[in-house]
């Protein structure tokens, strides 16, 4: 692998770039691996890249019907934290944070991971009581977090409005400061990169048309360009999910809905953290590049379209003028959607299943981003050994028969 | 934006005047008390999720708040039919399959086949 | 029932009069708007004219449309708007009765007739389960006039539904979207539409109006604001 | 320099309206007509900005909506601040200010410049990721230098202070479009008798018509297009909208249209008749048919310096020209790949200036358009193309050469010609991103050379958006499609007669995009693809090289197309480029989506009306206006405005929330105060099946509820966990009246109906909201009986009228309901009153009460009480994860009820039969000055290490003026079983509190004080 640095940079200048390498390689498939991946989102690279760097396991394949980073890699609205309430949810994104934290230099790809804080407003008594409660556990918990009153809000934000005159006057806030955004795109080509030079095969353009499975046990997949072996199979799909289940008739208890977003034109920085919130609903950071980056809700309607309702994106941009008054004059350049594999209380599966090496990771639902370094380590650990990591135990698919949710909808009704 | 025809109202309305409710025709176990927790999980969390056509049990919230299904392909998000509580689709994933293979027969070419199955 | 009590309720239903006598002091729904938002006169300029007619009692009749049609004819001396959307006017020039859905018709009635017309209504309708709830107190009826495109310009901004003759002629109803809130939009006659506004959402609604209607110099004609006692 | 390239004659402008505008502070001269890019381009001004990356100077190049340059800020103060105008499409008005969006210290002397001429080289595609790695605590600081750079445009700093509306509209044909196509199909659509909507996003309609050379019916296209407008403008059932452009196309024939009303005006809304309008406007369209009658971008083509200022699109130099009556150049180069190109050398021609060489790509081209410039004289290079400009801040030469497009080389000489401007062509690609928003996918058709639209279901395509390039058969085909249009709608299709366009022979287009050099590209002077983006033909390449390969790898990695033209000049060439450099064609490559918008729309917009005093419903009581007059601080409980509490003011002091709380808690346990608990649901239930459907939906017992009693319930989800709470009083053996949690009414009422409608439609019950139309009071506290007493007929003897009875009579003369139930603890009375004499009944009280010193209290003041008596708040004590038996109430379940009502069989799922469950309990602080925080964690270990074992957390806490100690509700792992013991909870300024497990009851515990 070519390492990247500025010194490089300088260097491929003078020969006019003409020597770059690919940063991945086109492979023809093997008949067999040792794993297989099925689906090359950043979920799907991250676990690959993990299997073969931490776990030593390299005769991997990753899966992908399309282009690598396609999905919802390419179009959720980038932000990362792990202030979240339960303490299982809590764990799970801290792991991930933590590898967030030296992923750009870990890959020798900079994913520009930005800790410029996560503001998420609390706009009613309850949504000051369900900030504390947050607050006070991610404490306990060893993330970072604190509570804000409204002149704390105003100091971090001068240009949110957080005057009585507003409709829902801000209360305070929830002020995570190692959470941040990172650029979306380069996550999955660092980790397709990385994945890669460690030997992974990527196959894009590959798309997994069935299960071989016999007597309960996986051996393989179908796919386009043939079959495939392997006694272990990761199906990493995300809105996908649902799709994938059926094919080795298993259900899951998944709903793929529509999520919205959208961007304004480019405009000079004016606000330098990500705010956030439940109550007026919506979200909104500002890009390296300029573009307010805003999140709209989900849309009750299952929907594979990539696509949800034009009120979703008004009552959105409502909200943003609320919050910010300033903004009513900048205009909305894009929007775009993603398929979102949603759970009944809001947290993932990472799961084993009826088929003895067929396991699932899916229903990150709004939260996938945020947690693929910590979601494709800990299945990464959990293929490689056999036995769901620690981590991931809490999310595995028993949990909707015995009753033991971990609901996070109190915590993180808004989708981000 | 939905354009959604109300078999109550007899026509034509916005969909900002509904709200989703989740999948048609889940059916509450007649008797709970002798459900395993296995079933009643079933019961109360797996729902269909297809790539294709859906029934759907949907609201006439701001109109007048019966609840009926629609029958919509969740990829297109072309609904292909609503009918009232207690009906039964006419249009379901079986009959569509049905149909376009009766069209292929019918049309010779493969490039319409290519359409149905797309 | 061992413990029902006979002077509460002779019947399965309990039927009573709750309507604040004429000599009590009263107030639409609108009474703090025009107090917090004003009530800007109509001037020669104004396309607009908004008229709250509060002097109204409102009420739910729930139940099969068969039955209640015989019922109404009995007691109204029409027949029950059967067809969705469809909404009937009495000869008395205030009252009308409305479908909703299938099993559900808005009645509305002058000042102080609810409790009576219940009667009535039940007596002819005998053992047959339909429901009757007044809603009086929970909403009023606003009605807009004037100059027929300034009104659909201004229905337009509001609600979602198609309001363009052709496609609502007099003697239609919906229950439909406005701005953020929903409420009833009616088209008696070809002069007025009316609006029937929840009372606790009727300050949004009468705010909206003025802020939607303010281009064509909407003017509110008070009078109706605290008829109900004297209607 | 006055309007130096204006010409003396021709063009749409109105002469006699002279327009001042200022332009980076210089004052130049317009006419109304001008739109901001032809009057700059009249007063000779070449750079209109830098570039993003490189920091280029930059010109105008196009005359519409592709304009990726041009990008300014408008505004002359700061609230009316508008980023990242494109100046093709803003009107000239008097007195417009405009400023370029980058450079520094300005637009001509940029010092950026230098830094992108020397640093360029090491900025290749997706450089970022490539460094500012190390060390990583160093991101944020390089992360703060790459966002100096950042954007276009800036946004006001100051409230907007226009108003934004929307319409509703619906109509039987939208017309999008208003070009010959459009026009034609409108026609029909109109006389046909369908109600027809046509929007154009240009100042004024009719498209190409506005500078076309060709005559209809032997008059001059202006004539034709006059009579239709004026024909559709008297027909009622047509809506003509100009400035209005189609942004968004959604499912079922949604569209959104944007129209800007005043933006033409200035940069505030002016007033009409005194009153305010708004600034621009969106039409929500509901259409039976949508007729997509965008026409086609013209395709610039790739070669070097093709950014430097008097680069041109060919149809560009003709609109400035035939409509604005400006040219802006002397020495016109022109090369093409099409017969079209050779209009702008022949109105250039017509102008007056010299046009030095046309260079066609193509072989012996022999089209009329062709034999028209050559007949002038004008010297034609077959088989050549420009291959690189030269200048700095204008066009000063060109390299031609002949070329082999197919091998991609140089075939020949080139030849350096002496020149100002550039004018190139490469052909037309259809506007079809409306078609694509839903997901439809395009296909690529070599015929025409763009891609064609695959229509959703109920939009059709007209004329030149669907690859049709000459105008009689735009024209038939706009008629056409119109009458297919209404047809669909079950319409008779009216005859219209198309006008005669005289037919004009055509040589074949040539497709070309990437112009070869002598260099290779990677090498060469930068060939631009995207002039927004800096994206160039050899960042393509080198994109491809390193394994991107598929196009939305391309664009993502070069960020082509991700600008605010959204790659409307430069995505197909993109496209063609990178199926050049991987050796596939360009549908191998991959297809171009789109999504809204088609042009950027102001949020304002957007948001309409639903902004500052209008953004959300505020929900008021019938009591309000006194609430406000009596000094209340309101809480937000959904969209209700609830009293919180009641400061008085004594002395000029004004009582805290603590005091006004603690006064009004000690006024209802020692005397009476007064509620407005009129927000509570309130579901009127009749039918003979009520009282069996209670026992489905409620987890208590309702069979034997006597008619004028009242009980509490429990409702649960099907999964077991609590979601609401309310009484519900039985009125009469088939009538009950149910109430219901402030938040919870609507959504409670929507689930009891979902029951009934869809699995029990069997029962005969109906159900109506009646929240509004009872207003009700609580009046309670040890005096509310002599209170009452003194307004009322009812008996209220405390054994004719018991705890949890409700009886009717008169309070203060209105008929009333009384309920004798209580959420404080204390004796009380709910009154219910028809909402319309609440104001009455409510001064009644006070008036009696004066001398009780009747106390209005707020929702702080019911939650403290509650919480003292152990009362639960739905949403607060419970979060979705909380039974019945978590919070100790198993005498509101009826285990042995026949029908398994909601919620039962969960209870025995193994998660929630387990013993260590989160349980509520009372926390009684070790130290009574101490009022826990609500949401603080509990503990039993405060030494342990973090991650710190948590085994619940504080949902309710308040200080008790009665206990004259802080207390609070929790929820504590297996909190049952626990009473006595000590937990502990640590707080983020480090202190750590000690409580003590308490029962929920701290107040009364035998219940005899609301028994009195």
């Amino acid at each position: 692998m070519q390492r990247y640095s500025g010194f490089a940079l300088a260097r491929h200048a003078l020969s006019h770039h003409e020597n770059w390498q690919r940063q991945w390689r086109n492979p023809t498939p093997k008949k067999a691996y040792d794993v297989i991946i099925v689906g090359g989102g950043g979920h799907g690279l991250a676990t690959a890249y993990y299997l073969a760097k931490e776990f030593g396991v390299r005769n991997v394949a990753v899966i992908e019907k399309g282009w690598l980073g396609g999905g919802n890699t390419a179009r959720n609205t980038t932000i990362v934290r792990s202030n979240y309430l339960w303490d299982e949810a809590a764990a799970l994104y801290e792991h991930a944070m933590k590898l967030w934290e030296g992923l750009s230099q870990d890959l020798n790809y900079n994913v520009m991971f930005s800790q410029r804080g996560v503001l998420n407003l609390g706009h009613t008594l309850q949504d000051m009581r369900d900030i504390q409660r947050r607050v006070n556990a991610n404490r306990l918990n060893g993330i970072d977090g604190e509570v804000l009153d409204a002149a704390g809000v105003q100091k971090i934000v001068p240009i949110l409005d957080c005057s009585k005159r507003a409709r829902y006057p801000v209360l305070g806030a929830s002020w995570q400061p190692r959470a941040g955004v990172a650029r979306h795109d380069a996550v999955a080509w660092g980790y397709a990169r990385g994945a890669d030079a460690l030997g992974v095969d990527i196959l894009q353009q590959t798309e997994v048309t069935g299960f071989k499975i016999r007597d309960g046990r996986i051996y393989g997949v179908h796919t386009n360009r043939g079959d495939i072996e392997a006694k272990t199979v990761g199906c990493v799909t995300a809105g996908n999910s649902g799709v994938m289940a059926g094919m080795a008739g298993i259900r899951l208890p998944l709903e793929s809905h529509p999520l919205q977003a959208l961007v304004s034109e480019p405009l000079k920085p004016v606000l330098d953290t990500v705010v956030m919130s439940n109550h007026v609903h919506g979200y909104i950071s500002q890009s390296d590049k300029g573009d307010l980056v805003i999140g709209a809700g989900i849309d009750g309607y299952n929907g594979y379209g990539q696509r949800g309702s034009y009120p979703t994106v008004e009552h959105t941009l409502q909200a943003i003028v609320e919050m910010f008054p300033i903004f009513s004059r900048v205009r909305m350049n894009r929007q775009w959607g993603g398929i979102v594999d949603t759970c009944p209380d809001a947290c993932p599966i990472l799961s084993k299943t009826p088929v003895k090496g067929l396991y699932f990771n899916c229903g990150w639902g709004t939260g996938g981003f945020k947690a693929t370094t910590g979601s494709g380590h800990v299945f990464a650990a959990s293929l490689a050994k056999g036995e769901m990591h620690p981590l991931a135990a809490p999310f595995s698919i028993d949990r909707f028969h015995t009753g033991a949710l971990v609901d996070e909808h109190g915590a993180a009704g808004v989708a981000h | 934006m939905f354009h959604i025809y109300c078999p109550y109202c007899e026509e034509w309305r916005e969909e900002e005047e509904f709200h989703p409710k989740g999948q048609a025709h889940i059916q509450r176990p007649i008797d709970p008390e002798s459900c395993s927790d296995e079933e009643w999980g079933d019961y109360l969390f797996f729902r269909d999720n297809p790539r294709g056509i859906h029934h759907e049990l949907w609201v006439h919230a701001v109109g007048c708040r019966k609840f009926f299904n629609i029958t919509r392909h969740t990829q297109s998000y072309e609904i292909l039919e609503t009918y009232r509580m207690g009906e039964t689709p006419s249009v379901t994933a079986e009959s569509v399959k049905r149909e376009a293979i009766a069209a292929a027969a019918s049309t010779a070419t493969s490039e319409s086949a290519e359409e149905v199955r797309a | 029932m061992s413990d029902i009590k006979s002077d509460l309720n002779p019947g399965t239903v309990n039927t009573y009069d709750a309507c604040p006598g004429a000599d009590i002091a009263q107030e639409s729904p609108l009474a703090w708007s025009y107090l917090n938002s004003g009530a800007p006169a109509p001037g020669p300029s104004s396309r607009i004219v908004m008229r709250e007619q509060a002097a109204r009692d409102h009420l739910i009749l729930r139940g099969g449309a068969i039955v209640i049609d015989e019922a109404v004819r009995q007691v109204l001396g029409i027949n029950l708007p059967a067809r969705p959307q469809q909404l009937t006017l009495c000869d008395d020039g205030v009252s009308s009765l409305q479908w909703l859905s299938p099993d559900e018709w808005l009645l509305i009635v002058p000042f102080g007739q609810a409790y009576n017309i219940e009667l009535e209504l039940r007596a002819a309708l005998g053992d047959a389960s339909v429901a009757i709830s007044e809603v009086s107190g929970g909403q009023t009826l606003l009605e807009l006039s004037g100059d027929a495109d300034a009104l659909q310009q201004l229905l337009m901004k509001s609600v979602i539904y198609d309001t363009h003759p052709q496609h609502f002629p007099p003697g239609k109803g919906v229950t439909t979207v406005f701005a953020k809130t929903s409420l009833i939009l009616r088209r008696p006659d070809d002069s007025r539409w009316e609006l029937v506004v929840r009372r606790s959402f009727a300050d949004y609604v009468y705010r909206w109006l003025l802020d939607a209607g303010d281009e064509f110099a909407i003017g509110v004609i008070r009078d109706g604001a605290q008829q109900g006692a004297s209607a | 320099m006055r309007q130096s390239n204006r010409l003396k004659q021709g063009g749409r402008i109105e002469r006699s309206r002279r327009l001042t505008f200022t332009f980076n502070g210089n004052s130049y001269e317009g006419y109304a007509g001008d739109t901001l890019a032809s009057a700059l381009l009249a007063n000779g001004v070449d750079i209109v900005n830098r570039s993003f990356k490189y920091s280029r100077p930059r010109g105008i190049v196009a005359a519409g909506a592709e304009e990726p340059n041009a990008v300014v800020q408008l505004g002359s103060s700061e609230p009316s601040q508008v980023p990242n105008v494109r100046a093709t499409q803003q009107a000239l008005y008097e007195g417009l200010s405009a400023r370029s969006t980058n450079g520094w210290p300005n637009v001509q002397r940029d010092l950026m410049g230098l830094i992108g001429k020397l640093g360029g080289k090491m900025m290749p595609p997706g450089f970022y990721y490539k460094t500012f790695m190390a060390p990583a605590s160093m991101w944020l600081t390089y992360e703060r230098y790459i966002r100096k750079s950042a954007g276009l445009g800036r946004s006001p700093g100051e409230s907007d202070p226009d108003i934004y509306d929307h319409l509703n509209r619906h109509c039987d044909v939208l017309v999008i479009g208003a070009g010959p196509a459009g026009l034609t199909s409108a026609l029909v659509a109109a006389r046909s008798g369908a109600r027809v909507i046509v929007c154009d996003e240009q100042e004024e309609m009719g498209g190409s018509l506005l500078a076309s050379h060709q005559a209809l019916d032997e008059r001059p296209a202006a004539d034709w297009l006059s009579d239709v407008l004026a024909e559709m403008e008297a027909n009622a059932n047509v809506t003509l909208l100009a400035r209005t452009t189609a942004n968004g196309y959604h499912d079922h024939n949604f569209v959104t249209l944007h129209e800007r009303r005043t933006e033409h005006l200035a940069d505030t809304a002016p007033m009409v008749n005194g009153r305010r309008q708004a600034r621009s406007r969106l039409h929500r369209v509901r259409a039976g048919r949508v007729i997509m009658a965008t026409g086609a971008h013209e395709r610039p083509l790739v070669y070097a310096g093709n950014d430097i200022p008097g680069n041109f699109l060919a149809g560009a130099i003709s609109t400035y020209i035939r409509r604005y009556a400006v040219v802006p150049g002397n020495k016109l180069v022109l090369s093409t790949a099409n017969d079209d190109g050779y209009r702008a050398a022949l109105d250039w021609l017509d102008a007056g200036r010299e046009v030095v060489a046309v260079a066609d790509a193509r072989q012996a081209p022999d089209g009329a358009l062709v034999e028209a410039v050559r007949s002038r004289g004008v010297r034609i290079i077959d088989g050549a193309a420009v291959i690189e400009a030269h200048g700095e801040n204008r066009v000063s030469s060109v390299r031609v050469a002949p070329i082999d497009a197919a091998a991609f080389r140089i075939s020949g000489e080139i030849e350096t010609l002496k020149c100002d401007t550039v004018a190139s062509s490469g052909g037309f690609s259809p506007v079809i991103h409306l078609a694509s928003h839903t997901g439809s996918r395009p296909s690529w058709n070599d015929d025409i050379i763009g891609f064609i639209p695959s229509l959703p279901k109920g939009m059709l395509a007209a004329g030149s958006a669907q690859g049709l390039h000459e105008l009689g058969a735009v024209l038939r085909d706009g008629a056409a499609v119109g009458a297919a249009a209404v047809r669909d709608l079950a319409l008779d299709a009216a005859e219209v007669e198309v006008p005669q366009v005289a037919s004009l022979h055509e040589s074949a287009a040539m497709a070309l995009f990437q112009v070869p050099h002598d260099k290779p590209t990677l090498r060469a002077p930068k060939q631009f693809v995207d002039l927004q983006n800096d994206v160039t033909a050899a960042a393509i390449e080198l994109a491809t090289r390193e394994g991107f390969e598929s196009i939305e790898h391309v664009k993502r990695y070069t960020a082509m197309g991700f600008g605010t033209d959204q790659g409307k000049l430069g995505n197909i060439n993109g496209m063609a480029i990178a199926a050049r450099c991987l050796g596939r064609t360009i549908p191998e490559v991959g297809t171009t989506v789109f999504r809204p918008n088609y042009t950027p729309v102001t949020f304002g917009a957007i948001v309409g009306r639903h902004c500052r005093e209008l953004f959300d419903p505020e929900r008021y009581t019938a009591l309000h206006q006194w609430h406000v007059e009596n000094g209340a601080e309101f809480e937000e409980v959904g969209q209700w405005k609830r009293p919180w509490y009641f400061p008085r003011t004594a002395k000029g002091k004004r009582e805290t929330m603590h005091e006004a709380v603690a006064r009004e808690c000690l006024a209802v346990r020692e005397g009476v105060g007064i509620l407005d608990a009129s927000t509570l649901g309130k579901i009127d239930i009749q039918g003979p099946d009520a009282r069996e459907f209670l026992g489905r939906v409620y987890t208590n017992k309702w069979a034997k509820l006597p008619v004028g009693r009242v009980r509490y319930g429990l409702m649960c989800k099907d999964d077991g966990m609590v979601m609401d709470d309310g009484t519900t009083s039985c009125l009469a053996e088939d009538h009950f009246l149910m109430t219901t949690s402030t938040g919870g009414a609507a959504a409670v009422l929507e689930w009891l109906e979902l029951w009934h409608q869809t699995e029990w439609p069997e029962l005969d019950l109906t159900m109506s909201s009646v929240t509004d139309h009872w207003a009700t009071m609580t009046v309670t506290g040890p005096k509310a009986r002599d209170l009452l007493a003194e307004l009322t007929d009812i008996d209220l003897d405390r054994d004719a009228f018991r705890f949890m009875d409700w009886r009717e009579g008169k309070v203060a003369g209105v008929p009333a309901r009384v309920f004798r139930i209580s959420f404080t603890g204390e004796l009380a009375y709910e009154i219910n009153v028809q909402a319309r004499a609440a104001m009455h009944v409510w001064k009644a009280l006070f008036a009696h009460g004066e001398k009780y010193d009747l106390t209005p209290y707020g929702t702080e003041t019911m939650h403290v009480l509650r919480a003292e008596k152990g009362f639960i708040i739905a949403g607060q004590d419970t979060d979705g994860s909380v039974t019945p038996e978590d919070l100790g109430m198993q005498w509101a379940v009826g285990y042995d009820k026949p029908f398994s009502w909601i919620g039962k069989r969960a209870l025995t799922r193994p998660d929630t039969v387990r013993k260590d469950r989160k349980q509520l309990v009372g926390l009684r602080p070790k130290d009574a000055s101490v009022v826990l925080e609500e949401g603080a964690q509990i503990v039993l270990d405060p030494q342990h290490a973090i991650p710190m074992p948590m085994v619940g957390h504080v949902t309710s806490s308040y200080y008790s003026p009665t206990l004259e100690s802080g207390f609070a509700l929790a929820v504590v792992k297996g909190g049952h079983e626990r009473m006595g013991e000590t937990v502990y909870l640590p707080m983020a300024d480090g202190k750590v509190h000690e409580a003590e497990i308490v029962s929920t009851i701290f107040v009364d515990p035998k219940g005899e004080r609301q028994n009195v």
